[in-house]
């Protein structure tokens, strides 16, 4: 196997991922498809849940589920412990100075429409900028598309070089007189990993805050966002080995107390008149209803287990198994497209890939029938596609559970797929 | 489990392969129509030659899977030559042998007895090729490939309609 | 016991609810506090979890999790399946035409808030006016403030009689010239139940659309959007024994064809360019990101538990209970205050009480030491409060676990309570 | 699980029964501050008079529950008569009695090292009767009712500090 070692997390020597025990503790592994083994290389979609996980939240329901913050009975207490002891290790996972810089939403998405609408909508006017970048996710497009369309904001993008890099050589321009620049840490369809740090730097310099979209960046490097130096990052529980439903915006403490509330109800109050209210604290303002607790103490188990891997391991990980995946794939396949960088320490665990002119959707489909599962479709990213000039790629991507024998089982995949449309 | 074989017939790989009807038509006669899967993002381009209520030509441009091509293709050979009210009878029939699963937003509900057969209990017109795309029911994603080109073809069907006659 | 016949529930005859084998279904009430069985009073804030709810997500996870909407895969497609089936649970629980008529949210607030930034930004402009009542849980009031000081919009409010229920003497005048009508279906204060299709019919007479907060409705009560003639109805799932993370929107589906989206991002469009995007068909425009997956499956399993007890089981359960704990909290307390209707017919199972001077709190506090679990504070009503003249009432309520044996240590626990602050 | 004695201390239902210096003084020469506890809605009212960098004389008003209550008349007997300076410490040393789980969303992070003791080691005054309010740290929801008349304090300390003197 081919070890890359220009990646940080190499250098401090973590140790390599025990992916036997590991996978022994994710129950749908056992499943089998069509007579096959489950082959899982869709995480970048939405990762499997470790029996922890999964414990941790069915052990809140049968032991101490109550709604949070307002009881006073014992129970009731204990749920609110737990979930704001969730929000702690999520301050700790990244790094923040307190857990009242992470605000829990229902998934990333929510939490870039939270900064779209409370920050956007206080401090963006007609004629103001924000840059972004052609690779990023609907999900970092939309909301700032739909502030355009209300509000006249100019949307500017950084381009991308032809190996689905962020073309930089106009950055100054690009950035100039902007209020607000958004950017994926991880390409989810390139598997790009973008400069985070020197785009923050750019963007304060020019006076503006700096969003990172570090939903595919979260689960796989150790993020430390006062290196980063973001203003927003947001990330998403279920790629994280987390559960569903719930979703992570963390903000700079002085940004989150100017930003007026985003939805509005109980919770998020401090007093409510029939004419006017009074928000909440931070971060509660900004947490109106009832909020996902028992998902908040499954993604804290997930953030316990990740952890307990080591996320300088998990990086290291999937830094030698994407190295074996482009060597492997290349290899038995001379025909393949593989779409991003090709260097493994500049990349995540993220392979776009076509074969011949099968479509991605029927490849995907025929890879199904072997119990291979990757993604077919634009992975929400229409603009990067057309930059790429195709509609849809399939796309392979690893956690911490998977090996080599799931890169074997892929290229044997592949190869039958090209028997079956040849 | 549906097996591959389910989806992928022989007869479905072959107009795959070899789609009949590809091209385009000049604009008039013909009209141009386009149908767009948001699923996947594929693209159909309908080129419909109508006059005297009569398909008379018709040709498919545009991309997408080899479901999507080849219903295509079937569509194109099935419809061509037909009055509009033949061709109207096998969208009908076609979207109902898909509409199983594509309705099943609805058919979980009271409203709509989706049953494979018309509204009107009319009598479907023989399906022919069109019948290997039945297997397409039991991988519901793939149903809006396969009914693509038919919905292009109903909004050409509705054109035809609307205007009466060549333009 | 005294029997109560009142309500068509009643009439129908339905079976009545075998307890203790509901009971034996709910892990978490085999739970000690303090070495007293749990009795927990406090389902109006959140319910419990039978097993069948916490089986089924976990089941989800176990062996079918992935994405849903996008891939071609088999496990893929069932998670698919399942969500979508959920979907359509809900929309025969309420009687919907289409599931396309049901919006998954985070919890209620979300559908409240929708309703507010989606229809309301479109449809109200300075001087409309929106018409609630002094009843609403902050959920339906903040985004209605919110709305009103962005938009300069007028909020009327109507008021309520001396027994807690709306004061509709005045209702023509207050629904002159509105345009939308916004209620609670039943207060989680007082138990009131409104006359919802009523003040529906009200509503559209004058004009305006109607918006039914059935949070407390939906659970207790079978509810037929169709016989109640609302517009808007939302609900959540964590009171009706499904997951935390997940609520509803029920809307017409004309209305929601004409709603601008919502929030941007994922799975709400068809197409996206950098110049603007086309959203999705609904419900789906109104779901950006990852949905809660496992949520909604977990939420239709609590409707299959709900549907498989009846809803009018549950209902008259319910009212012979609350007939019950009138009845005897009266007799074993003359100092108690109980606020809200006293015909059990005309509330649900939520009964507001003081104990002569004792705070909210302390009650609350001293209860739990019995294993008595009420809720005490404003319930997100501080409007109502006012109107009551406290600041808090401690809060019991009732749910399909509940028994006469609990409403016999409710009041054993007051008893030691009054004792214990003398 | 901490047991109800752990809360409500006799001493705790003593000045609950039986507060000292409730009521109201004239402003001014007194000075009136509000707090309130966002939790639940209570209110507290406190009438301070500072002459001379000295509390000469307190008084509280507003509504709450047992430990509110009963913390805002321990507060008021344990200030009145003190040094602003005194006061301050007094107030520092409650605030770090009850500070493990009040700061707890800065406690488990890097930041703070809540230990009970003033931020630069000062020793801490005697507490007295408040000693008796440090079982509430043991019921976090109940923290905010036991600081309530203590925030209020700082902020009628801090405002004498801006007016440097009786107004
Ligand atoms: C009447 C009513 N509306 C709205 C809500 C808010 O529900 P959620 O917190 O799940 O959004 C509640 C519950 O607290 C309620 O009782
Ligand atoms: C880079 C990126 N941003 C945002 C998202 C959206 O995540 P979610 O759907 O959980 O909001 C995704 C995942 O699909 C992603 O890969
Ligand atoms: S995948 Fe696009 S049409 Fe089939
Ligand atoms: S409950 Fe309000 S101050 Fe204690």
């Amino acid at each position: 196997m081919a070890a890359v070692d220009h990646d940080r997390a190499a250098q401090v020597g973590a140790q390599p991922l025990d992916v036997k025990a590991i996978r022994s503790d994710f129950p749908i592994l056992d499943v089998e498809v069509n007579g096959r083994r489950l082959v899982y290389l869709d995480s970048a979609s939405s990762s499997q849940k470790p029996r922890q996980v999964l414990d941790a939240m069915t052990r809140y329901y049968e032991t101490t589920h109550a709604n949070v913050h307002r009881g006073v009975y014992a129970i009731a207490e204990e749920a609110t412990r737990q979930f704001e002891e969730a929000r702690a290790k999520l301050a700790r996972l990244v790094n923040a100075r307190s857990a009242r810089e992470i605000v829990f939403t229902k998934n990333v998405t929510e939490a870039i429409n939270l900064v779209a609408h409370s920050w956007g909508r206080r401090n963006l006017t007609a004629g103001d900028a924000v840059l972004l970048t052609e690779m990023e996710h609907h999900a970092n497009l939309v909301p700032w598309l739909m502030l355009a369309e209300e509000r006249g904001i100019e949307l500017r993008y950084i381009r991308l070089t032809a190996d689905g890099q962020l073309d930089l050589s106009d950055l100054d321009r690009l950035v100039d007189g902007v209020k607000l620049v958004g950017v994926t840490c991880m390409s989810n369809v390139l598997g790009t990993i973008n400069p985070v740090a020197e785009l923050a730097e750019a963007a304060h310099s020019a006076g503006a805050l700096f969003l990172a979209d570090a939903a595919q960046y979260v689960p796989h490097l150790a993020t430390d966002i006062q290196q980063l130096g973001c203003d927003f990052l947001g990330f998403t529980g279920h790629k994280m080995l987390g559960p569903t439903g719930i979703g992570c915006l963390w903000a700079r403490e002085d940004l989150l107390e100017e930003m007026p509330p985003f939805l509005g109800g109980g919770e998020m109050i401090s007093d409510v008149r029939l004419d006017g209210f009074l928000p909440a604290d931070v971060p509660w303002k900004f947490e109106a209803g009832t909020p996902p607790i028992a998902e908040a103490i499954g993604l804290g188990a997930a953030v316990d287990y990740l952890t307990g891997l080591g996320m300088d391991a998990v990086r290291r990980h999937e830094v030698e198994l994407t190295s074996y995946a482009l060597c492997k794939l290349a290899a038995d396949h001379p025909d393949l497209v593989i779409y991003g960088p090709a260097d493994p320490a500049s990349r995540g665990g993220v392979i776009s890939l076509a074969l011949g002119d099968i479509h991605a959707h029927d490849l995907s489909q025929v890879l199904d029938t072997a119990g291979v599962c990757v993604r077919a479709g634009h992975h929400c990213a229409k603009p990067l596609m057309r930059h790429l000039g195709v509609t849809a790629t399939a796309r392979a991507s690893f956690y911490v559970y998977n090996d080599e024998s799931d890169v074997d089982a892929l290229s044997e995949a592949l190869a039958e797929a090209r028997k079956f449309f040849g | 489990m549906p097996g591959l074989e389910d989806l992928y017939r022989e007869i479905i790989l072959d107009h795959y392969r070899n789609p009949r009807n590809r091209g385009e038509l000049e604009c008039p006669p013909a009209h141009r129509y386009e149908g767009f899967n948001p699923l996947c993002g594929d693209e159909i381009v309908l080129y419909l030659d109508v006059r005297d209520e009569k398909v008379v030509d018709l040709k498919i441009a545009g991309q997408g899977c080899s479901i999507s091509q080849s219903s295509a293709s079937m569509m194109s050979s099935a419809v061509k030559g037909k009055t509009l009210d033949e061709a109207r009878a096998l969208l009908r029939a076609f979207k109902a042998m898909m509409s199983i699963h594509e309705a099943r937003l609805d058919a979980e509900d009271r409203e709509l007895g989706a049953n494979g057969q018309g509204a009107d209990g009319e009598e479907a017109p023989p399906m022919g090729d069109l019948e290997a795309l039945q297997g397409v029911v039991k991988f519901p994603v793939r149903i809006k490939c396969a009914t693509l080109a038919w919905n292009t073809l109903a909004q050409g069907l509705d054109g035809a309609n609307g205007s009466a006659g060549p333009s």
